[in-house]
């Protein structure tokens, strides 16, 4: 039963923010979704303020055990979020946690005063990987400008707040050490690694993307060791709790992210090959953890 | 029906070669009958990887073919070697495991009153339109078929459906030609029609194109990428006229004509 | 035939230092390895002033489509590289590019300087994946630390520099430009990305590492992807040549390097799980350029 | 002699379970004959990748069995699913495609005056010893070989060798305890010896120990994990004696054991 950020949850595996829509899934799976539920917390796929429709298909691309996204954050903006798909969320058998973004420190406050209203909201999930309107560097890749922007934000909302930090940086610990500084009560990591896909087939053109969006996101399998290195970096170097994840596919895994330090695991890509697999990876890891006494940490 | 959640890994009960195509079968006994239109997504439950650029790694979507018998119900899949996942898929040998997840998305919807059904498809296009002639018939509706394919081997996927017209590329078998050409004699004889279509996407967008001009309702069964198949990854998403975006998965495959501008290249 | 610092190569693929050796490698399989030899110009590993024995092993560990090391850089040191090793790989059928790294500038131009006097070495790369004594980070993580070391460094050598630039860092782009503009005649990448190799087997312990050496580099297919969005950015931002390379397998993998910008493109693990890869690449590359006219930019 | 520039694709002529293990036989038209004690680099031709944890990707090393006949030899290898590798080599059937680098690596090289050979393995570690039986016996010396089991089952491996002595380790086969026991009674009586063994570290650690008490020369066939078996990788190192390491693919598999302090254990 770990404990994070104040909630008591039944298990340590959660899902990555994007990688899954429980009220679509609903509609495949009907209430058995529901009945045996996943996650032990649920994380919002990324709103921002304005609705985004997302970028130009095609938005996927394999790769050897991965895949590059370029989807484009595309959601229905704070109103849309709050009006349409909050009742829905907040009847889920789990704690809910928004993630949300923006590109300047007054559109994140007030996403997260917006936020903060809500009783059915039991934590935000802060996504810093969002290119800083002056550096062009994403806020999350440079310390500095991550402390500037939680200083300016923090107080907006009393509920606890993860901040997501991005891969895309040279020392992601020291990106973390700011953020707790600055007030985070957790952080979660990794996001996907900047990634190109080739155009390919019969007209392929050399240099050109494949992807709509241009260049896009790489996650799974192909990324579990680095995540593991960034969730061991970070986990070593702060003492906020940390969600691990990236590549995690069975609880093997799982419990190589929380012996990294991890409190929790997130799943992301893994459930696009299998709807329940949270699930099966919470029962593994309980096995595993029945073996060898704790959840390995 | 929902399906059930998650996936379920199934037997291989057959697979046969029908001209250029493989047909797997799988009982799926704890499974739902499928939707004429509805798709599930596909893995081999053993080595999904190692092949062509160190791929598969995601399911592969495939409209079902046919559901037959009950108790239970075999799943029949209709497959052309594509690509590392369609050639992994199309090694299965009975007794093999395959992941299934599904049945998925929307399917087709049955004709309004007074329009006849006409059924257009190409290639491994075929494949849902067969459970949906089945199911046409089966109520009592006529559902002719009108089928296009690159070449005389590739034909042979037209005994997949009963009575189908064929054209070919070559000419090798039936019309000479693209199967718009059978189509536009259709459409502009007889009683009002609703076309049902499923192929490539340069067919799909002709037959648009010929319904909007005549003002034929058509139900379009398109494919694009799909990372998950049950709208969790945002990726499968096509352009509709409104300028704005639809997943294939969930809210497709099969789409009204009317929703789209035009069927997307990929 | 491109042309790279001067140098007419006979073709683009060239090895990514370290992972191949030569000298071992003609043990292994003769002349036969010599009349067929897959690169237009050799990358000896990195050469530090000291000899170093490398990291303890376990010092390999294989993730999906990947691999992970922790070498440790063995090598004999600058003296016995030159009086050992160097006689031998001057009398390769190709140029012969000298990798260095130092953790001072100091260091660095002593092996610049070093490598300046021997006719034999057609230009040297400067491994700038080591971290910097003061901030800890890698010297090729900030473009600030870069450009202080090249400054002091550059007019060492007359031979043509290649920077081998990190790809742990928030933008190599800018890291790139910084080479440029302090002197670098060309750069290269991407060199592993920072990983960690989880303890596994029956008597594994939760956040042990696999790795005598504790964490490692990831290479090969997992991380193409990631290659060449650094690739292209990089491409875009600088016009020195560009040396691309990380996970590429085929003959189209080369070209997809090459149309990101690159002028030359190295091969690394693939030649670990075919002695001659460099060779078949080569071959596959040059038809795909007959097809489509050109290499492919 | 050099073995041929790059990997190359051998044809699986044969694939025999012999107990616990599996013997995959391949003709080898390009390669040379392989000495005793050389490896070499396998991998499937097909679907090398998707198994357990997305793995194998790198090839895998195997000390080559036996190598019988010629125009072509055919090579053998003695293989235990340990692994993703192991396992989907295990699957292979006549007709499958195999990559092969080698012969690699330096051998076991004979007795010297005067010194009797004694063989001493255990699991896989029986592989080498038996081309290097053939060998030895060829030329005319004697080569007993104790070799060690997990059990019953895998002592069938011991028939891999001629007049093998059998230890097991629950007592199924043999000697009831560690083939040590018997290696020691074969060096404490007769006339000087050489030792030649191959098996898990553990094991070759005892051998090891038990030689240097004796003074007894030994050769170590080792193992390690290995990356490219052709020393580009540097990855393959064991510790010697002197504080520095060797890259066990390029200067072993087979080592004096005065070269080592210990056998490291992995
Ligand atoms: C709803 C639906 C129903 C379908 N029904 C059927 C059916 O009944 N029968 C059938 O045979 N097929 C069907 N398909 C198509 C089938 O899903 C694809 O042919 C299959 O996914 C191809 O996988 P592959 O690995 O064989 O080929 P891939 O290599 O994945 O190539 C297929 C196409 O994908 C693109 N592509 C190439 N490389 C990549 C990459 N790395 N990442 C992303 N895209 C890439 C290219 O456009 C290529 O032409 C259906 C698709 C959908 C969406
Ligand atoms: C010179 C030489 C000769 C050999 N001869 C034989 C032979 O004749 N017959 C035979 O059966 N075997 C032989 N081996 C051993 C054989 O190479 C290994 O059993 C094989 O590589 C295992 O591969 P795998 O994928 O089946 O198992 P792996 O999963 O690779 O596991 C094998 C061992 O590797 C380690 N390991 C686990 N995961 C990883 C990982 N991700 N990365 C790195 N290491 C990992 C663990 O210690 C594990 O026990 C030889 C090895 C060498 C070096
Ligand atoms: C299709 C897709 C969409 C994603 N969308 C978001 C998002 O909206 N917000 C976010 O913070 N992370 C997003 N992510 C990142 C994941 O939450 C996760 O950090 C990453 O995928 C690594 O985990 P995995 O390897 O298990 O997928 C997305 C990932 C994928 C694959
Ligand atoms: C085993 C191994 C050793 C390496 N040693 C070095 C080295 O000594 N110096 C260096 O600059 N890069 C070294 N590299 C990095 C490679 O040159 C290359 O940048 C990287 O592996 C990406 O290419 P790849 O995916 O084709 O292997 C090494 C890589 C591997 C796998
Ligand atoms: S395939 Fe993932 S949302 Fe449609
Ligand atoms: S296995 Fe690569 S150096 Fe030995």
């Amino acid at each position: 039963m770990p404990s994070f950020c104040g909630l008591e949850l039944e298990h340590p595996i959660v899902n990555g923010s994007g990688t899954y829509d429980v009220i679509a899934a609903r509609r495949a799976f009907g209430e058995a979704l529901i009945e045996s539920f996943p996650f032990s917390a649920f994380v919002s796929k990324t709103i921002t303020l304005e609705p985004r429709a997302g970028n130009p298909p095609p938005r996927l691309f394999e790769t050897p055990a991965g895949l590059i996204n370029s989807i484009g954050l595309p959601n229905k903006g704070l109103q849309g979020y709050l009006e349409r798909d909050l009742p829905e969320l907040a009847a889920l058998p789990v704690p809910l946690i928004t993630n949300v973004m923006g590109s300047t420190a007054a559109e994140i406050a007030a996403l997260l005063e917006a936020v903060d209203d809500r009783d059915e909201i039991a934590a935000v999930e802060l996504n810093v990987s969002c290119p800083n309107v002056r550096t062009g560097l994403d806020i999350g890749a440079d310390p500095r400008e991550l402390a500037a922007v939680l200083d300016a934000v923090r107080r907006r909302t009393s509920k606890p707040l993860i901040v997501k930090l991005t891969p895309n940086t040279a020392d992601v610990a020291l990106v973390a050490e700011a953020a707790e500084a600055s007030g985070a009560d957790a952080v979660s990591l990794i996001n996907t690694l900047r990634a190109f896909a080739p155009a390919v087939g019969p007209d392929a053109v050399a240099g050109e993307a494949w992807l709509g969006g241009g260049t896009g996101g790489l996650s799974g399998p192909a990324i579990r060791a680095v995540a593991l290195a960034q969730v061991s970096a970070v986990a070593r170097r702060v003492t906020i709790p940390v969600v691990g994840m990236g590549g995690v596919q069975s609880g093997a895994h799982a419990a190589q992210m929380l012996g990294a330090g991890a409190t929790l695991v997130a799943v992301g890509t893994e459930s696009f090959r299998d709807p329940a697999a949270g699930a099966r990876i919470r029962d593994e890891l309980r096995d595993f953890s029945a073996k060898s006494g704790s959840f390995a940490r | 029906m929902s399906a059930p959640f998650g996936r379920r890994r199934l037997t291989i009960g057959g697979a046969r070669r029908v001209g250029a195509y493989v047909v797997l079968a799988a009982p799926d006994p704890g499974g739902p009958a499928p939707e004429p239109g509805q798709f599930y997504m596909l893995a081999a439950a053993e080595r999904w990887g190692g092949g062509e650029d160190e791929r598969p790694f995601l399911p592969r979507a495939f409209s079902v073919l046919r559901a037959t018998g009950t108790d239970p119900p075999t799943l029949e899949f209709m497959l052309e070697d594509v690509g590392p996942g369609t050639r992994r898929l199309g090694e299965l040998v009975p007794g093999d495991g395959l992941w299934v997840t599904g049945p998925l998305g929307q399917g087709f919807t049955a004709p309004g009153e007074g329009r006849r059904a006409l059924l257009c498809g190409g290639g491994v296009g075929t494949a849902p339109l067969a459970i949906w002639q089945d199911a046409l018939l089966a109520s009592g509706r006529e559902a002719p078929a009108l089928l296009g394919f690159r070449d005389g081997e590739h034909a042979e996927g037209a005994g997949l459906l009963r009575d189908a017209r064929v054209a070919t590329d070559d000419g090798s078998t039936g019309h000479h030609g693209p199967v718009t050409d059978l189509l536009v004699a259709e459409l502009d004889a007889g009683t009002p029609a609703i076309v049902y279509a499923c192929g490539p996407p340069g067919m799909l967008e002709a037959v648009r194109a010929l319904c909007e001009a005549r003002a034929v309702p058509a139900q379009l069964a398109l494919e694009s990428g799909m990372a998950c198949g049950f709208g969790a990854c945002f990726g499968c998403v096509v352009p509709t006229r409104d300028g704005s975006y639809v997943r294939l998965c969930v809210d497709g495959p099969v789409l009204d004509a009317e929703l789209l501008a035009g069927v997307p290249a990929h």
